[in-house]
């Protein structure tokens, strides 16, 4: 492996890091240099993530590891590596970020150094999450990339933004302070005197704890994913942020929830999460279901986006508590359709707030023929969301309810039915907006995309699509890891199933090997 | 010995009754006046439990200095008596905080009075030996940290009470 | 004798002492119309102090001295550095703002230096009476510093206050020491240590007795719930880098000698005072963000807060003597240097008498002055205790060591209560970032000096926070010389 | 018996003395008091207000520096006691202290709180 | 007898002694006094009642017991009451630890005229010192006379301004005797005039006598009452026997430091001629000596009474602190010094 | 040196001063009589120190006497010159009335 091979995910992580500083010495008054500079950092990661793709061996463990000393004396290394659940969620976020600073090129007009500089710590700090090997890496990165979202919100946001702001913030803070005290409760009780990740998977722990610890866990991710109840915070902070903090918000930052369940959660409790896992179920239903009504009857198309992230994520949780390969990837798999999807769609609403500074529905109506280019990539966009065959998300959802029919083919039924709301509320939206005759005379002049609008939006879409064609390239990468997750999880709860004939002994050997229990 | 005694419960009593004067008086020069009592009386018992020295010690700089500065300050300023009326809050407080100290000195005292540590072996408690461990190296750093105690007292008053520097 | 008489341990507290005397003295024969060249007299002096450190530590510390008075074991040259740092700090802050205050008198770091003389004393000793004399210097010397702005009857309520306060608690430390001495015969820490671990039943309640009143005696000075009520009035009417010097330092000291007593010397009776001290932890985290929350004042609510870091602190003390040491000293570094930078940027910005204290007074603050917002708003989100500051890798340790030693509801308890603070520390960052300034900005500029300090500040803040190893390391073997 | 009994008793006399002569002089004294008599004396006029104003503050400055300077005193006394026994050594430590607090005698000195 | 009741005996013999030869003392000094000052004023002085007027002192007791009472009605009157109390109480209380004259043998045993020989010796005459200026604060507040009170805070601010030079004053002497004690304070200067601490010590006799003439407020540092200023001080209101025990305390406080002088300074009971011998047909010569010695000071007073003009209260005030201070401060380092470099005196 | 028995009633009646002193910190409104309180409690403090001292049978507790002592005269130095200058701003020594800072 080359040099950079060896430190790729360090370089993506501090590429962002090293450009937000350069930008923040720069003079306040060069923007627009500030812009090309946030752009062609955020461009270079994109960049330089795909050789992650390319170097990536579709087999389960960890990839691209680079482990350094950080804090010895609590046995805290700076521990980094991709498998197959993060690999795409890395690329989607160094996607996103260039996709979402250029998309607000012109709507940014104030404190443009500021934005570009959170933009790109946000970036890094989501990548770190990503990429942590670590419990109290991946804890820094998570809470360090609160602040520049909170920023993002509340200097760029709408009227509100200060609200949402701090709801935002204090709704995932409170969450995440829980699961820093259940990582120490672990750390101590595991004994093992390190945070590592791989280390501690491996270091049994007390099923009676673990219902506390994994409850811990959960709820910060619960908090992050959405799940329903815990949503409330997602509507105010997607509908206040600024349009490329509601696309990173949207695209990447629920994700991760999902991932925190798959590389947190599930794998160091996992008696625990079988346990929970259907309550996780029945809340994700119930998310879909409750997302898709309220998504109904807004009148606020932002709002109605938001409202389709918690049914969306409701899937990806959906998935997650089935806890079959095929559910798993699913999810994963939905998650990236998500970023995209919704990503696009806050694109669009936010341009669309652009032109006329309202987000109303009933402030539009056939713009089909004013704006024909934009309608049709709405449409598209839409379609993808709904999970239209040949469009990407129909893969991620179909995976996810075939996959969760062992689980329980009730709730499958019922997700089933959340489908058919979505495609109700997006396709209503769609006609009230694009379809009839134009009703506002304020809508008459409006301009089609730009250019630059174009350029943001055609990525989007062309994934939208070929990611509806060709899913087995990206599921292939997922496949393993996702098994060696479900296997690794049925071996540390078969012996608690047996647990009421006596003691078991626990599997030490392959304990021993980080490397092995991963698989 | 039992001169000792009667002179210690004599002037224990003492100290306490006029202990309790100086927090019963609303007039602080009364409560002056008694304080400087119950330091004489405290004296006294210095000097019964053996520590002559330590007994001349707190008529000189208690009585004879602390106190001197209290009158003269309550004389400079002119202190009046206390309001009368308490308003009820304090009163309350008052009597929670008679209540709570009372419970913890009965308290307190039982186990004073049950602790009695082994009975002293023979040494030598003259005032010499006293002085000796006084500018022993152990002490050697409080005693030349106090000089920078009181100047720094002396730097704080100045700068306190000085009308202009 | 002239084994016992080695005097290096004691070095930089001569240093700092006699800079006081030749700062005093230099105000002294200065004639009225000119100014002493007292500030940069005292940075001098404190950094030879600094240098002395460092050469002690490097060649090893010293052990106990003076017969078991003092010490320059790792552990008290550990906090020597960081008291000697804070206090650095603290001087750097203060030229400008007593100049703009009018207050710029030798005094006031003739005062400086002799509290930290106290402070250095207080974490050296190994004595109770050495101690309790060097916490008598420090307190005087800030009774002093706090009535320091004589035009201001706030000033002089403050110095009242942190007096009559101060001045009981002394009384009940005493009498805890009286109490202690009667149960070891001695003030000396190994000798109540080896007595302490050799009790009798009722002995054991005498001890006990002595340990509680030591312990109200400490909860004052480090402004513990319910011995708190004067750090807000205090730290609100002191001139602000006092109150800097104060919040930073005097904590810091006060935490370093309770350590000592109670983890090495107290700790056979550990037992006992664990949950005492778990109790008032928890009270002191819980009153001291509640009523943070409530203040309009910055300054008032920078001094609940700093209540509340006490609790967190405390909460480090119901582990082992060991890890609760690590833990509590790499967070007061921490504690040090943020709320050195958050009482400095107040300070550095005050300006004819008046200085930024309500959150109309730093709205906008971020588009006109956006590097000293952004420092502010590092300092307060290391108070939260967010990572990449320092302040996430201090609490995590503090924390970390409660959950260690089985106390996992404390941890719980300080966690959420970060939870609330980050309330009331983000709307101070919300005034500055998300808000449009009010009138025009008639603050101060921010003198060299003070920008050092407030980047030196900033900058430790940020590197504890990414790199903490070194100085935990440090923390370590300092703590490890307290077993 | 105790070697300061006789001090005791010398106190109790003294004190007993003073009432005596008092008490004694109140029995034989013949009080024929007026009003004039029983004013306050100020030089024949009229007493103006009370007594009972504030006074300046210099009192309250050389009171502090007694106490000050009275404790230093307090630790000479048993320096002074085993000086014999410390040798160099005493005279360096009560050296220090002295220079200490001579140091804030020139600055009081100075400052003016001992001028009148 | 038991030897306790005995004991007690003994000490009852000596506080009357004590106590009377004070207050013959004071009676004899009022009339000494008033007639020195007039001789050297040429005048005659009290030479009316008894032979050249020796009785005046007793004709002025009657005088004061019959003396009227009077209280201003603003004063507080059981503080007005106790101060002059606790100023004779104090005055008389110092006069415990001092010795009167050489030990002899008498009875069978070792006496010597000093109710109490206590470790601290010294040090309780500084403590009851200190005590002595509550007389004078009390009588100066409870007059409630404005006179009164600015009296009392000058004369009280005199007194320990002083009190600190005189404290400082006799630090070497201790340091020298390495004891407390007046008696062996006195016996370290026995052996010829040469040893006297006037001789070894001048710069603290030096301090010591102005510290102590203006401890007990004599000419030329009378300050406290100044009849242009202050009218009479603190005691402005006093009259009859409240007035005289005032009195009297500070005639006895005169008649103590006198005492002390000679017993401190100038070799107490020793006649500072070698070879002299200790006692004429068993009387001890000491008291001869010791007497002279007293009364020539007790005389020295008086004349500086009658030669000198007195300060003005800022010139004492400034040289109390500027010069006696630093003076005995310095002196007690610079001793201290030299005893080392000398390697101590005798033992 | 043997102990006489009122060495531990000497004990008690050092805490019976001290807590008297705490009693009237808390009892007074005036501010010199609350330091004169605290003044009671050193007293209190030091009575303990020398009847442990004798108790004890070692000297140390009588040289604590004199560091308080101390300690007591600076505090009492320092308090008395905060109260003088209060003093100057208003003319009251109650401690209830200094209340310029509430929150």
């Amino acid at each position: 492996m080359s040099v950079l091979n060896q430190h790729l995910l360090s370089v993506l992580i501090f590429l962002p890091v090293v450009g937000a500083v350069a930008i923040a010495l720069s003079r306040r008054e060069s923007e627009t240099l500030q812009k090309i500079l946030g752009l062609v950092f955020s461009t270079a990661g994109f960049a330089l993530s795909l050789l992650l793709v390319r170097g990536f061996q579709d087999v389960a463990g960890m990839q691209f590891v680079e482990r350094g000393r950080w804090i010895p004396a609590w046995g805290i290394s700076y521990a980094v590596g991709v498998d197959g659940l993060s690999l795409w969620l890395v690329i989607l976020t160094t996607f996103l970020t260039p996709l979402a600073l250029l998309g607000s090129w012109s709507s940014i007009d104030r404190r443009v150094k500021e934005f570009v500089v959170f933009m790109l710590l946000l970036e890094a700090g989501m990548i770190g999450v990503f990429v942590a090997l670590d419990l109290f890496l991946f804890y820094v990165f998570w809470e360090a990339m609160l602040i520049p979202m909170y920023f993002l919100i509340g200097i760029w946001g709408h009227e509100r933004r200060i609200y949402a702001a701090v709801k935002f913030f204090l709704f995932t803070f409170a969450g995440s302070v829980l699961m820093l005290v259940a990582f120490l409760v672990l750390y101590r009780t595991a004994g093992v005197g390190s945070f590592d990740l791989a280390v501690l998977v491996a270091a049994p722990v007390d099923p009676a704890l673990q219902v506390w610890l994994f409850l811990a866990c959960a709820l910060a991710f619960a908090i992050k994913v959405p799940m329903f109840p815990f949503h409330t915070w997602l509507p105010d902070a997607h509908v206040e942020a600024p349009t490329a903090g509601s696309v990173i918000l949207a695209g990447v930052l629920l994700k991760m929830g999902g991932y925190g369940f798959l590389r947190i959660a599930i794998p160091l409790f996992p008696e625990a999460a079988v346990r929970f896992a259907p309550l996780i179920g029945v809340l994700a239903v119930i998310g879909i279901i409750y997302g898709a009504l309220v998504a109904l009857v807004q009148p606020d198309l932002k709002k109605l986006v938001a409202y389709s992230s918690v049914a969306h994520l409701g899937f990806v949780m959906l998935g997650i508590a089935a806890f079959t390969t095929t559910g798993l990837v699913g999810s994963v798999y939905q998650m990236l359709n998500h970023g995209i999807s919704t990503g696009a769609l806050f694109f669009l609403v936010g341009m669309l707030y652009d032109r006329r500074h309202t987000r109303l529905i009933s402030e539009f109506g056939g713009l089909k023929a004013i704006i024909p280019w934009y309608t049709a990539v709405f449409l598209m966009i839409s379609l993808s969301s709904i999970a239209m065959p040949g469009f990407n998300g129909f893969v991620g959802e179909f995976l996810i309810l075939v996959g969760s029919w062992p689980f329980s083919p009730t709730l499958v039924v019922l997700a089933s039915l959340g489908v058919i709301l979505a495609a109700g509320y997006i396709l209503w939206m769609v006609k009230r907006v694009f379809y009839g005759e134009p009703t506002n005379p304020k809508n008459e002049k409006l301009p089609d995309l730009s250019l630059r609008e174009a350029a943001v939006l055609v990525p989007l879409v062309a994934l939208a699509f070929f990611m509806g064609v060709a899913s087995p390239l990206f599921t292939k990468r997922i496949e393993p890891a996702a098994d060696a997750l479900v296997v690794q999880v049925q071996e540390r709860t078969r012996p608690i199933a047996a647990a009421s004939l006596g003691p078991v002994a626990p599997p030490r050997a392959s304990r021993a090997d980080p490397a092995e229990a991963q698989r | 010995m039992m001169i000792d005694a009667v002179l210690f419960y004599v002037f224990a009593a003492i100290a306490v009754a006029s202990a309790v004067v100086v927090i019963g008086q609303r007039n602080p020069m009364y409560s002056a006046f008694a304080l400087v009592v119950t330091l004489c009386s405290v004296a006294v018992i210095f000097g019964l439990l053996g520590s002559p020295f330590i007994a001349v010690l707190q008529v000189i700089v208690y009585a004879g200095a602390i106190m001197v500065l209290f009158l003269f300050v309550l004389m400079l300023l002119n202190v009046k008596r206390e309001k009368d009326s308490p308003s009820r809050g304090q009163r309350t407080l008052s009597g929670v905080a008679l209540a709570l100290v009372t419970v913890l000195v009965l308290q307190a005292g039982a186990v004073l009075l049950r602790s009695r540590p082994t009975p002293a072996p023979d040494y030598d408690a003259s005032t010499f030996e006293m002085a000796k461990i006084l500018f022993s190296p152990h002490f050697l750093y409080a005693f030349e940290a106090t000089s920078i105690l009181i100047l720094a007292a002396l730097v704080g008053a100045v700068v306190l009470a000085k009308k202009e520097l | 004798m002239s084994g016992e008489l080695d005097l290096r341990p004691l070095v930089p507290a001569i240093i700092v002492g006699v800079t006081g005397l030749v700062v005093l003295l230099a105000q002294a024969f200065t004639p009225k119309d000119r100014r002493a060249p007292s500030a940069p007299l005292s940075l001098t002096g404190l950094l030879a102090a600094l240098a002395a450190v460092w050469l002690l530590a490097s060649g090893g510390g010293r052990g106990a001295v003076l017969a078991n008075a003092v010490s320059a074991d790792a552990y008290s040259l550990f906090f020597q550095a960081l008291l000697l740092g804070i206090a650095a700090v603290a001087v750097l802050l203060s030229p400008s703002y007593l100049r703009a205050n009018g207050l710029d008198r030798g005094e006031y770091y003739a005062l400086l230096l002799f509290s930290v003389v106290g402070m250095l004393g207080l974490v050296s000793s190994l004595e109770l009476v050495s101690m309790f004399v060097a916490l008598e210097i420090m307190s005087i010397a800030l009774y002093g510093m706090a009535g320091l702005y004589r035009s201001r009857m706030e000033s002089q309520e403050a110095a009242l206050k942190y007096f009559v306060t101060g001045a009981f608690s002394s009384a009940f430390f005493l009498y805890g020491v009286a109490l202690l001495y009667g149960v070891s015969g001695s003030t000396s820490l190994d000798r109540l240590e080896w007595a302490v671990s050799t009790l009798t039943t009722d002995s054991a309640a005498l001890a006990l007795l002595g340990a509680g009143m030591l312990l109200v005696g400490f909860g004052f000075k480090i402004a513990s719930v319910p011995f708190h009520m004067w750090a807000p009035d205090v730290y609100e009417g002191a001139p602000t880098p006092a109150t800097a010097l104060m919040s930073a330092g005097v904590k810091a000291a006060a935490f370093g000698a309770l350590l000592r007593v109670f983890g090495s010397a107290l700790h056979a009776l550990a037992g006992e005072w664990q949950p005492l001290v778990a109790s008032l932890a928890v009270i002191t985290m819980v009153v001291g963000n509640l009523a943070a929350l409530a203040q309009g004042n910055l300054k008032r609510m920078l001094a609940f807060s700093s209540v509340a870091h006490a609790g967190y602190v405390l909460t480090a003390l119901v582990a082992s003597p060991g890890q609760a040491g690590e833990a509590v000293l790499f967070y007061l570094v921490v504690y040090g240097a943020v709320n050195l930078g958050a009482f400095g940027t107040i300070a550095a910005l005050s300006r004819e008498g008046r200085e930024p204290l309500s959150l109309g007074d730093v709205a906008g603050m971020a588009e006109r002055r956006p590097a000293l917002a952004a420092a502010l708003a590092v300092f307060l989100v290391s108070l939260t205790g967010i990572p990449v500051t320092a302040g996430f890798v201090g609490k995590f340790y503090l924390f970390n060591a409660a959950v260690t030693a089985g106390w996992v509801g404390l941890a719980l308890v300080g966690v959420l209560m970060s939870v609330v603070s980050a309330y009331y520390y983000l709307r101070v960052v919300v005034a500055m970032y998300m808000r449009d300034p009010l009138g025009e900005d008639t603050w101060a500029r921010v003198s060299p000096s003070a920008t050092v300090a407030l980047a030196l500040s900033a900058v430790i803040t940020l590197v504890l926070g990414i790199y903490p190893a070194p100085v935990l390391t440090l923390a370590r073997i300092a703590a490890r010389s307290l077993l | 018996m105790p070697s300061y009994l006789p001090i005791v008793i010398l106190g109790a006399i003294a004190l007993g003395f003073g009432v005596f002569v008092l008490a004694a002089s109140h029995i034989i004294g013949r009080p024929r008091p007026d009003a004039r008599k029983l004013s306050t004396y100020e030089c024949g006029m009229p007493p103006v207000g009370t007594a009972r104003e504030r006074f300046p503050i210099k009192f309250y400055l050389v009171c502090m520096l007694f106490i000050l300077f009275d404790v230093e005193t307090a630790f000479f006394y048993p320096w002074a006691l085993v000086m014999d026994t410390l040798g160099i050594y005493g005279l360096m430590a009560m050296g220090t202290f002295f220079l200490v607090l001579a140091v804030g005698f020139v600055y009081e000195w100075k400052v003016g709180a001992m001028d009148w | 007898m038991t030897p306790l009741a005995e004991e007690l005996l003994v000490t009852f013999v000596k506080i009357v002694i004590v106590v009377g030869a004070l207050l013959g003392g004071f009676s004899v000094m009022t009339w000494v006094e008033r007639r020195s000052l007039a001789f050297m004023q040429y005048r005659l002085g009290p030479n009316r009642t008894g032979p050249f007027g020796i009785l005046q002192p007793i004709a002025d007791g009657i005088k004061l017991f019959f003396k009227e009472e009077v209280m201003p009605v603003a004063a507080n009157k059981w503080t007005f009451l106790a101060a002059p109390v606790v100023a004779v109480a104090t005055a008389l209380l110092a006069t415990a630890v001092i010795p009167y004259g050489p030990p002899f043998e008498a009875f069978g045993r070792t006496l010597q005229i000093q109710i109490a020989d206590i470790e601290v010796g010294l040090l309780f005459i500084f403590a009851v010192t200190a005590l002595g200026v509550y007389g004078v604060v009390l009588a100066g507040w409870a007059a409630n006379n404005k006179y009164s009170l600015l009296g009392g805070l000058r004369s009280s601010a005199q007194m320990f301004s002083y009190e600190l030079a005189l404290g400082f004053s006799w630090v070497t002497l201790i340091l020298a005797a390495r004891s407390f004690r007046i008696n062996d304070i006195v016996d370290t200067q026995a052996g010829g005039f040469w040893h006297w601490n006037v001789v070894v010590h001048f710069p603290a006799f030096i301090v010591y006598f102005l510290a102590a003439t203006a401890e007990v407020a004599r000419i030329p540092f009378d300050l406290p009452e100044g009849e242009s200023e202050i009218v009479a001080g603190f005691h402005t209101e006093y009259a009859s026997m409240r007035f005289a025990l005032i009195q009297m305390a500070e005639y006895i406080n005169m008649i103590t430091v006198t005492v002390l002088l000679a017993n401190l300074f100038f070799g107490g009971w020793h006649s500072g001629v070698p070879g002299m011998p200790e006692s004429l047909g068993g009387f001890p010569l000491g008291f001869v000596w010791w007497g002279l010695k007293v009364a020539f000071f007790l005389f020295v007073f008086i004349w500086l009474r009658g030669t000198l003009p007195r300060f003005r209260y800022d010139q004492l005030m400034q040289f109390g602190w500027k010069v006696l201070i630093p003076v005995a401060a310095v002196w007690v380092m610079t001793f201290a010094v030299l005893w080392v470099v000398v390697g101590g005196g005798p033992r | 040196m043997e102990n006489p028995a009122f060495v531990h009633h000497a004990v008690v009646l050092s805490l019976i001063l001290f807590a008297l002193g705490t009693l009237g910190v808390f009892l007074r409104r005036n501010v010199i009589t609350v330091l004169m309180c605290v003044e009671l409690m050193l007293n209190g403090v030091n009575l303990a120190f020398v009847a442990f001292s004798r108790a004890q049978g070692t000297l140390d507790g009588q040289v604590l006497v004199f560091f308080v002592m101390v300690v007591a005269a600076a505090e009492a130095a320092v308090g008395l010159a905060i109260v003088i200058a209060l003093h100057r701003h208003r003319d009251t020594l109650d401690l209830d009335a200094f209340n310029l800072m509430k929150g």
